[in-house]
């Protein structure tokens, strides 16, 4: 038997759909201005395995070393805060 | 899902607790705020008097977030409080 | 009990608890790591595994509004983590006494803000996670994953470390790298550590300490430095009574709250002897 | 937009349109065919009836009775609606441009804190609930609700005794009595007012849908410029919206969760918290 908490129970809402053209983000880790200006840390950077190389670091600096994805659209409440700082426009949030 | 679990039981034999609002030791205590203390007959131009027998009523609301620390015991000068751990 | 507990812990030592176990930081735990059939164990935990799922399903039921697939996932993400990638929080004390038994430790940037934050961790002053057991031997083979390198500290240095960084405010969770293999001792806060996220926002991650906090209505003098420290919302400044409110239900017993009061107003206490709290876990 | 700036806004906030505290709204307090108290129940002077709603949704919780519980919550919440006895968050702006519109205003006994802690409220200084509109001037029939009387304030004493409970940190919510009847002006605080305990434990993901209490129009937001992490701001969130983010030394603030009372935005000493208005950020502005 279990005890519905708060956080087991959902209220359904339409969330934002949020893309990023990765032909414009080619250096995320690089540049990060997304990622530290969310207030709420929607998104997330992570280093492209297929390019990792055993007893190599990746390069930042390097085109699609790193790539920038959506982990939270839960949390987006669409401030576009990161439209703003983004210096290649390569997000975009559709509001459902 | 938070566990599963059943709530305490917590039993006020009002015999025995008669002035809540005198008294509130209990509900001063709790450190969830599970109790509740009610005028129990609200009159028109009447204020209740919390040193007469009954005139107020207390409750258990939220065995919820009783912990079973047992302060409530400890503090009830008539032991009216039981709590039954199931 | 809990379920490393009871799976890993030894009842004559350590009070029982699985990280005081000696064997579970023996270094041929560190072969077991990713676990084999022997080492699954629990059935409880198994049940409802499922490995194609992650915290993205959990949105999507949110935006279609599907409860029942919500509840499914969720439930199936938990089975999954105490499997192997689970973990758990330890207040400062008994996180000083498991880096007494662990070794090598060694700092290393944190994995977590590197992804959420963009951060990057470049020198032992800057690291905010420590790698623990015979693995971090090998950390020049990633050096993606070990992104300015190893800092080997002896017992004493991660101790003080570890003092430093509760200071600051973080909660000590214990990563685990296939149950019971200890991979790392995090330094977590809230939207920044993917683990602590997990467990505020949805309950799936790693499970609550043996503890839970306790406010002595007698010494607290609703300071409110509690307030600042608590990473789970569970801690509030009751104002009528000037007093500082902890919902022991959602309560994860890091303990900061312990550890900040000036007034030493605060105490842990043992979750298991608490017939309310024995079971919550998550 | 929130339903009752829907029903009573006339385009704009419902509690800024002066129409709200015409005298006659008091008359319109129960509509016709309401249930007679929050809980559905036909008496709501018996007390097990009155405690009913939550009491059965602690019962709920223990069977495991996931339905039944947003059943009987989904009641609770439609009983209010009908009733008009919702509430809803307001801020220290807000609520001194309330105290401007409505007439009387006096200082009362908390309901809830007699009822939660016992606490025996006797005079202005310990007050600390404010009662509004003209249903105020009869308290005098009802001597046990206004325990220790009613202290009518005029607008510039609310305002201050406003500001006064805003520095100690409750939050300012507006009790509707009969919508869009105001009936109270609340000053609360987690776990000693019901309708705060209500929605903090009784939400769901991302704190949504509680009972009974609107979020109100703003939402916290924190400009990573000003903040230098202080973490006067953490004390002072009721709501466990409000997280030290210890790894860049800001606040946190989950918009999700926030109710919008301000409280850490008038506890900042650096100005660093602003309050947005939430139809400003398309993805809260359903969020209530």
């Amino acid at each position: 038997m279990t005890i519905p908490a708060g956080r087991d129970i959902i209220t359904p809402r339409r969330l934002p759909k949020i893309t990023i053209d990765r032909e414009k983000c080619t250096v995320p880790f690089l540049c990060k201005k997304c990622l530290q200006i969310c207030p709420t840390a929607v998104f997330n950077v992570l280093s492209v395995t297929a390019r990792a190389e055993r007893l190599k670091e990746m390069d930042p600096r390097i085109d699609g070393n790193y790539q920038l994805t959506i982990l939270r659209r839960d949390k987006c409440m669409v401030c576009n805060k990161c439209l703003e700082v983004c210096p290649v426009d390569a997000i975009e949030i559709e509001v459902p | 899902m938070v566990s599963a679990r059943k709530f305490p039981k917590i039993t006020i034999d009002q015999e025995r607790c008669t002035v809540p609002f005198l008294c509130k030791k209990c509900l001063q205590i709790c450190p969830t705020a599970i109790f509740s203390v009610h005028g129990v007959k609200e009159e028109r131009l009447k204020e209740l008097d919390p040193r007469i027998d009954g005139s107020y009523v207390l409750s258990a609301q939220r065995l919820d977030k009783c912990t079973v620390c047992n302060r409530c015991l400890d503090v009830c000068p008539v032991d009216a409080i039981k709590i039954q751990v199931p | 009990m809990c379920w490393y507990c009871e799976q890993y812990g030894d009842p004559e030592i350590g009070d029982g608890l699985w990280y005081l176990n000696p064997y579970n930081h023996a270094r041929n735990m560190y072969k077991l790591r990713m676990p084999d059939e022997a080492f699954k164990g629990a059935e409880v935990a198994r049940e409802g595994r499922q490995t194609d799922i992650s915290i993205a399903d959990l949105i999507d039921a949110i935006d279609e509004g599907d409860q029942g697939k919500y509840t499914r996932v969720q439930r199936a993400l938990q089975a999954n983590m105490g499997e192997g990638g689970g973990g758990q929080v330890v207040p400062l004390e008994d996180s000083d006494k498991i880096l007494e038994l662990c070794s090598p430790l060694g700092l290393m940037a944190c994995h977590c803000r590197k992804g959420v934050r963009a951060i990057e961790e470049r020198s032992e002053l800057e690291m905010t996670c420590m790698g623990m057991g015979v693995g971090m031997l090998k950390w020049e083979r990633w050096p993606e994953n070990y992104k300015g390198g190893v800092n080997f500290l002896n017992i004493e240095e991660a101790k003080e470390w570890n003092h430093k960084m509760d200071k600051k405010g973080f909660v000590h969770i214990l990563m685990l790298f296939g149950a019971p293999f200890i991979g790392g001792f995090c330094q977590c806060d809230y939207t920044d550590c993917y683990a602590i996220r997990r467990a505020v926002d949805f309950g799936v991650g790693p499970i609550k300490s043996h503890y839970v906090a306790e406010v002595d209505y007698d010494l607290c003098n609703g300071c409110g430095m509690c307030a600042q420290r608590c990473q789970f919302g569970s801690l509030k400044i009751e104002i009528t009574t000037q007093k500082a409110y902890i919902d022991q239900f959602t309560c994860f017993g890091c303990g900061l709250c312990e550890t900040g009061c000036s007034k030493g107003a605060i105490k842990l206490l043992d979750r298991t002897r608490i017939p309310a709290l024995a079971e919550v876990w998550r | 937009m929130c339903y009752l700036c829907e029903e009573y806004g006339a385009g704009g906030l419902w509690y800024l349109n002066p129409e709200n505290y015409a005298r006659n709204m008091y008359t319109l307090r129960l509509p016709d065919g309401a249930p007679k108290s929050a809980a559905g129940a036909e008496t709501s002077g018996d007390i097990a009836e009155r405690a009913k709603g939550i009491v059965d949704l602690v019962v709920a919780m223990e069977q495991g009775d996931r339905d039944g519980y947003e059943t009987i919550k989904g009641q609770m919440n439609e009983n209010r609606r009908q009733r008009g006895t919702e509430g809803q968050v307001v801020s220290l702006e807000d609520g001194d441009k309330i105290l401007e519109l409505c007439s009387p205003v006096g200082l009362m006994a908390c309901v809830c804190r007699k009822g939660a802690r016992a606490i025996d409220e006797r005079n202005e200084l310990e007050y600390t609930c404010m009662g509004m509109g003209v249903g105020m001037l009869k308290w005098e029939r009802w001597p046990e609700r206004y325990k220790g009387g009613v202290t009518f304030v005029s607008i510039e004493e609310a305002k201050e005794w406003n500001h006064r409970m805003d520095k100690r940190g409750f939050v300012h919510l507006l009790m509707l009595a009969g919508a869009p009847y105001i009936g109270g002006f609340c000053q609360c605080d987690y776990p000693d007012c019901s309708a705060i305990r209500r929605v903090v434990d009784f939400g769901s993901v991302g704190s949504f849908g509680g009972i009974g209490t609107l979020k109100g129009h703003q939402v916290a937001q924190v400009d990573y410029d000003g903040c230098n992490g202080c973490g006067i701001c953490a004390q002072r969130c009721q709501f466990g919206a409000l997280k030290f983010e210890v790894t860049s030394g800001k606040a946190n603030i989950d918009q999700f969760v926030c109710y919008g009372c301000g409280l850490c935005h008038t506890g900042c000493p650096r100005g660093a918290i602003k309050l947005l208005d939430r139809t400003s950020l398309p993805a809260l502005v359903e969020v209530w």
